[in-house]
């Protein structure tokens, strides 16, 4: 039995108060909850103040560029289907520098399990406005207030088919974890955007702001339902959801590839008969 | 009237399938025991223009091609407006009826007669191959090859026209001096230099590939993609080149042996991940096609423009390596030899080429695969204490693959520690800076030395790297046959150098000319940074064409 | 005791506002006359860790900064236990009751008695400010700027703060000995390099800026940012960097002097944009702030590793200039100029800074502003014929703006005619590389020539670029002070060098020692690969710190 | 009065029966229509069949990078709103290479026209899956299969809420040049998605399948109504609808920049009497 303990205990560079803590501390929970050793779990990470979590448990860790997580992890898979990915950076990670990568891991539906600490601000680089920041926000670098419409990557991911789409709050680690482990359960991709506060930076979108606007999905959302998904993925405002949007059963990306049927590729020897074959197309 | 060689160009819009009249008459030669060298000059559309497709063929060796043309196989008059002004003596022209040309005798054929206007190449192909005196046994049999996907009776009718144009051609009155029968040489591939460095690189190992499409490297990532689930190769098209690149070096850390291809402005975007392969020593194999830039350029031509970007790409300091093969050959040996530097020396690795090499047909004796190690990325087991960037004497820190041992394996793009953690200790930073750094002197170690040819004590050496090592060659062939001392020296690797492998001899030279397809000559700067070495003279090109011997001849002249 | 200059630290965690103590305390020093140099040492997060703010200052003009602390001031144990090797004779630590600190007498400062903990920094500032001689008067005016939007209660429990502090110095024993008296000196600025490229680039007529966050870049764009409204400048946050180099090109070509700025990761991004700016002829200005490479390395300290890759970065080959400011009023000058660069040229200009010189405050005399002539760019209205690439012996073709004519505007990306549009033409490519490569004689012609002083035939010749200007100044006096005959060259501009201007005195110095902040001389390597000048020593630094007068002479006197 | 000549006929290096050239047709149509005259225009591009569209008729022309038209255009309409800023491109050029602009640009609604030549394929390349080829297309480079899921431009941009969002079939050339017309006349992003057949690469999307497949939207479709709007976007498949699919009236990007009510940036001087004020912050 794999418990939290064994991801270990780190020193962060994070705020205190940050919401960052609640997040890892939920991602420690799902992993031994889901009987997965660190040594089975591949954290894959961009740049920011979400990116260093990889640093703060242990576990294999690729902690790559800003932005570019996804394609990083998405090659990771490809090369060992054994390993449990897991994508853990900001949103501007990903929905900023790294927005054409999403949309693409979302279309291809990589078995990954892709954690977006939704701050709705750049933090490390000391509060610039990220995609998810709300109009008229005002930052050192927005002072007229943010001018673009937020993304809403819950309703882009529903409309890409990925194969989970579930928002979590790190106020809420219990929960959090829960769509975690649901996330490391589901073959496909798992997107969970987690509603994170940046007590340093963002003083709109606050535990208090958050608190007062989430609630639980209950039973009568049916995540199956693709067009319930729809509507309730536009909910963003008085009130947000937190659980399961949407769940569906298409292939993972990676199941479409008949050489990972023979597990990791680094297992499998290359044969110089079956290239001496090919050669011969070209006698 | 017998000739040495023989230059052969089949011109017309795209569209119009000289490339496949091309590919049945080049293999077609090859078979027959000559040799051949193939320029590919194309536009950048997929209907209209005009288009060539030049096979220069002998029965002895060739280095590369040659200028002038002595069968012009014209299937519009643009290709006989356009290039009546290279036709050799002695050269003939194939055409239709209608067109007509003044500088060398026409063999007017009368396609519309011959068959259907959809089986033109096919007459094509019988009349210049008839007129090339290849067997017409030969030609069947490739044309079938061509064909093996279609209906029975489409085959049947292909065989009809090239039998009619065969029978037609044996009519008529022509005195066209074919080549010497060459001797019998055993079996050979066709390859073209990107064919080769995919094969290569499957020979070599590799097990992933990213890509976004990109002329001319574009058929690598195809001639690998074809034959993916044979060799147990996972391939990906990405979104983007960052994303291409990113993903093989998630793959390379995952244990496996990786290659993105890509062009200039493709390449421009890989340089951030480039950076990353070197701070977090993943192994990447970066197979760059170079064509003219700046910026989009001339898509689907040729130039050797990138080699300062090759080198100085991506931010900070880092090792590298860049093999630059200069035949099919050596695109063969540098796709396997590209993943295994990068592999033993964790690091990047390019394989430079160019559109004149990546889209050349040439004949080649079968490779010796058995002399081939595949790469075996990550014999370690990751053991408990495992440390991904473990402190050595080379520089390179044993490798282990992550989830094969109970050990963790960390790899960051950030300054870190042995451990693979990030750090911000300052004195740790110059350590682990000088481990990377020291991989430099593992690489120069390992270089693939430049190869000479020619008098040991030469008047003029004239030094290529990539693809112009062919026309270089001939070119101080025909210096040797007006008797000057000419030597060559060819760079299949430009980096690292290691100036004991050549650089006496090139201070002992009385001139020593660079030749290479850029106009800053890159080459020449990166000699004189790297041992103080001015070469005296350059000879470059960037008007979108490759070298040829005559085109360096000229210059020298000047 | 009376000293030449002052070493003040300001040392504590990240959030404990020892940036406001320093930004005040500084500036009460130029106010009071001095002169300073500030180097500024923090992490890669936003509390906690261990970061400095170090303020070097003197009543004669400086260079650049020192090492050693003449007064600590330490927000926390940490500090202490970091620094106090660091401590000089005569020094003296500030800190809290609890605190100690066994190297140099402490003065232990009842913090909770003083004030509320929230007013801490005040507290800081009143103590330090009194020992270092500051009239209160001006203590007090600067607390109240910085404090100018905060409540009315604030300020004047601030102010209370600051009295209570000045008021318990006075009562303590101490024989710190401050600095001599300053001459008046004006009004003068102070002035970070960042903002003062920023500042220099509003003057020189910048009307477009994009950009994406990076360390240590982002001050430029914040800098701008605060001033757009009022200096008519538009400006953007790209969604990555991508975006902002193209952004920037448009905005250009229709007629807004543009610059990005960015550090190395986002510049490698932006490799593809820049060659199309070489391309499209379109002016472009990137300011790029260097910090320690590969890939993220370590994201908030310095160093001058991406030099090789500014000057060849992007594909294919275009003209290019790269200016290397040393000091903030070159920072301010260089602002103006790559902006008249880039305009009159056609082409991109390189701003090159690092961390240190970034984030370094000085006391500059103020600009003249009436010097400098601002970029009006489309001079000429775009008549019926205008042609946008029309040749020119100089290369640059005259500029007009879409929009502001009748004529029309068409830049190209691919290879072009003089009208803009793409072209397969093999000749004419040739004459277009060519008029775009003619510009880099220009651009030669105008280049700001190397600046040298000491003596004329020197023993020892230091060379800098960039940053490491100032420390190599004060290194080279330190030599004069030794009795040794040691001249400076500094370039701040590296690209294109013009070897008439610097050649004959590097040949005839001594011993010439190259000092730059990487592992690799890659300025060095410039120099022989363009003149054949191998540099008889190379100084570098990697280890994430600016150059400092004592490194320089310790790595000599190895 | 413009007129359509006044854009000019130029040879082109399109397959004879490409869609482009209805594209082509209907673009000039509707700049004539709107009469703008070439010298208002500036059309920006980026690479491939597509978007050599603006050698092919006279006008304004930033011709850049394959995927960076987007940004390219909203730096020259920043810089200058008094042209009528056009993007011409293809899919793979927006929503593969340049797909994080298409989001940005989206969300920030910036005053362009933005055409997209949606052929489903990468043409100029030879035939590679572009981001719009249907699942399972099978190419050289997809050999076993396009595996994505298909991206849906309209879908995305209606839940970004771009100002007006609409499509258009290249076989279709006056209701395409309407639909322009439409784009050019609204204040904000105006994204027109225009199936467009490549006769050399797609066998599969080809005239006679859009042909079975298009329909027009009539007035029962209220462009207003956000929800009817989001539900239409995912109709995709036996029938496809044309026409405008959402409109709404969000500020313009460019009506943020107070500067930009001044007329181009060029026409103003610097003014460094306040640049002298602004030093003054710093004494
Ligand atoms: C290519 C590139 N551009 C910019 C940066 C600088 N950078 C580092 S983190 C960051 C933003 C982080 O925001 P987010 O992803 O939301 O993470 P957070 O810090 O909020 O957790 C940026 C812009 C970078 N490292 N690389
Ligand atoms: C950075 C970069 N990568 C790749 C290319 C090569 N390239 C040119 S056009 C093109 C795809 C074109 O597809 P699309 O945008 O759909 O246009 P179409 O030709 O179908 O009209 C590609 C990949 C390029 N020019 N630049
Ligand atoms: S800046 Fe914000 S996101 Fe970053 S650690 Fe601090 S609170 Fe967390
Ligand atoms: S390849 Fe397709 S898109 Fe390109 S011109 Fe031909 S038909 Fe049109
Ligand atoms: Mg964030
Ligand atoms: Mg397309």
């Amino acid at each position: 039995m794999v418990t939290s303990e064994d991801y270990g205990q780190f020193e962060t560079a994070w705020c205190p108060g940050c919401g960052n803590f609640g997040i890892l501390k939920a991602l420690k929970q799902a992993l031994a909850a889901s009987d997965l050793a660190p040594n089975q779990v591949l954290l894959v990470s961009g740049i920011g103040q979400a990116a260093k979590t990889p640093h703060y448990l242990r576990c294999n860790c690729f902690n790559g560029l800003h932005g570019r997580s996804l394609p990083a992890a998405t090659g990771a898979a490809l090369a060992n289907p054994e390993l449990k990915v897991v994508v853990t950076s900001g949103d501007g990670c990903h929905y900023g520098e790294g927005g054409n990568h999403f949309l693409a891991a979302l279309r291809r539906n990589v078995d990954l399990t892709v954690l977006v600490h939704d701050n709705q601000i750049y933090g490390l680089t000391k509060g610039q406005a990220s995609p998810t920041s709300l109009e008229g926000m005002h930052t050192k670098a927005q002072p007229d207030g943010v001018h673009s419409y937020p993304f809403n990557p819950v309703a882009v991911a529903v409309s890409c088919h990925a194969g989970l789409v579930a928002r979590g709050y790190a106020g809420e680690v219990e929960h959090l974890a829960g769509l975690i482990q649901l996330g490391l359960a589901h073959r496909g991709l798992a997107l969970i955007d987690i509603l994170q506060p940046c007590v340093s930076f963002n003083k709109l979108n606050t535990y208090q702001w958050y608190g007062q606007r989430v609630y639980k999905l209950g039973a009568e959302h049916d995540p199956g339902d693709w067009e319930a998904a729809i509507k309730l993925s536009y909910e963003f405002g008085e009130r947000i959801p937190l659980g399961v949007i949407y769940e569906n059963q298409r292939l993972a990306f990676q199941d479409h590839y008949s050489v990972l049927q023979k597990g990791p590729l680094a297992r499998q020897a290359v044969d110089h008969g079956i290239l001496a074959q090919v050669m011969e197309g070209f006698f | 009237m017998q000739r040495e060689s023989l230059n052969i160009m089949i011109g017309g819009e795209a569209g119009q399938g000289l490339v496949t009249i091309g590919q049945i008459l080049a293999k077609a030669l090859v078979r027959s025991g000559y040799w051949i060298v193939v320029s590919q000059s194309y536009m950048s559309r997929v209907r209209g223009g005009h288009n060539t497709f030049t096979i220069r063929a002998s029965a002895q060796p060739l280095d590369g091609p040659r200028e002038g043309v002595d069968l012009l196989v014209a299937l519009n008059q643009e290709t006989l407006d356009l290039h009546q002004g290279e036709l050799a003596p002695g050269s003939r022209v194939l055409a239709d009826r209608g067109l007509s040309c003044a500088a060398a005798p026409c063999l007017n054929v009368p396609y519309a007669e011959l068959a259907e206007e959809r089986y033109l190449n096919t007459v094509a192909v019988g009349v210049a191959g008839g007129l090339l005196g290849l067997a017409p046994g030969l030609l069947q049999e490739l044309l079938s090859a061509q064909l093996h996907k279609l209906s029975d009776q489409v085959k049947a009718e292909n065989q009809q026209a090239l039998g009619a144009a065969l029978a037609w051609l044996k009519k008529q009155p022509h005195d066209f001096a074919p080549l010497p029968p060459a001797k019998e040489q055993g079996r050979r591939l066709m390859l073209s230099g990107n064919e080769a460095i995919a094969l290569g690189a499957l020979a070599g190992g590799l097990k992933f590939l990213a890509f976004y499409p990109m002329t001319p490297s574009t058929s690598i990532a195809l001639t690998v993609i074809a034959q993916a689930q044979k060799m147990g190769v996972a391939t990906e098209q990405a979104e983007d080149e960052l994303a291409a690149v990113n993903m093989a070096l998630g793959a390379a850390y995952a244990g496996a042996p990786a290659m993105v291809c890509t062009s200039g402005g493709g390449y421009a975007l890989m340089t951030e991940g480039l950076s990353l392969a070197g701070m977090s020593e993943t192994p990447l194999v970066i197979a760059l096609a170079m064509r003219p830039g700046p910026a989009t350029g001339l898509p689907t031509r040729s130039e050797q423009g990138d080699l300062n970007f090759a080198l100085y790409g991506g931010h900070g300091e880092f090792p590298r390596a860049a093999l630059t093969p200069g035949t099919v050959e050596e695109c063969f040996a540098a796709g396997a030899r590209a993943l295994r530097l990068a592999e033993d020396f964790q690091t990047p690795v390019f394989i430079l080429t160019d559109q004149f090499l990546a889209d050349s047909y040439r004949a080649v004796q079968p490779f010796d695969l058995g002399a081939i190690q595949p790469v075996r990325p990550g014999g370690l087991e990751p053991g408990p204490d495992y440390q991904r960037y473990a402190l050595t004497d080379s520089g390179v820190s044993p490798r282990a693959l992550p989830g094969f041992g109970p050990g963790l394996v960390v790899a960051d793009s950030d300054e870190h520690g042995q451990d693979g953690h990030i750090s911000e200790d300052l004195a740790l930073r110059v350590v682990m800076q000088d481990k990377r750094l020291r991989k430099h002197k593992g690489l120069q170690e390992a270089v693939w030395p430049p190869v000479f040819s020619g008098p040991e004590e030469a008047e003029l050496l004239l030094v290529s790297w990539g693809s112009s090592r062919g026309p270089v060659a001939e070119a101080a062939r025909g210096l040797a046959a007006q008797g000057r001392q000419a030597a060559t020296c060819h760079f299949g690797q430009v980096w690292p150098l290691d100036p004991a492998q050549f650089l006496e001899r090139f201070q002992r030279a009385g001139q020593v000319v660079v030749v290479e397809g850029n106009a800053g000559g890159q080459f020449a700067g990166l000699l004189r940074r790297e041992t103080g070495f001015a070469a005296h003279r350059l000879i470059t090109r960037y008007d979108g064409l490759n070298f040829t011997p005559e085109y360096i001849l000229r210059q020298l002249a000047e």
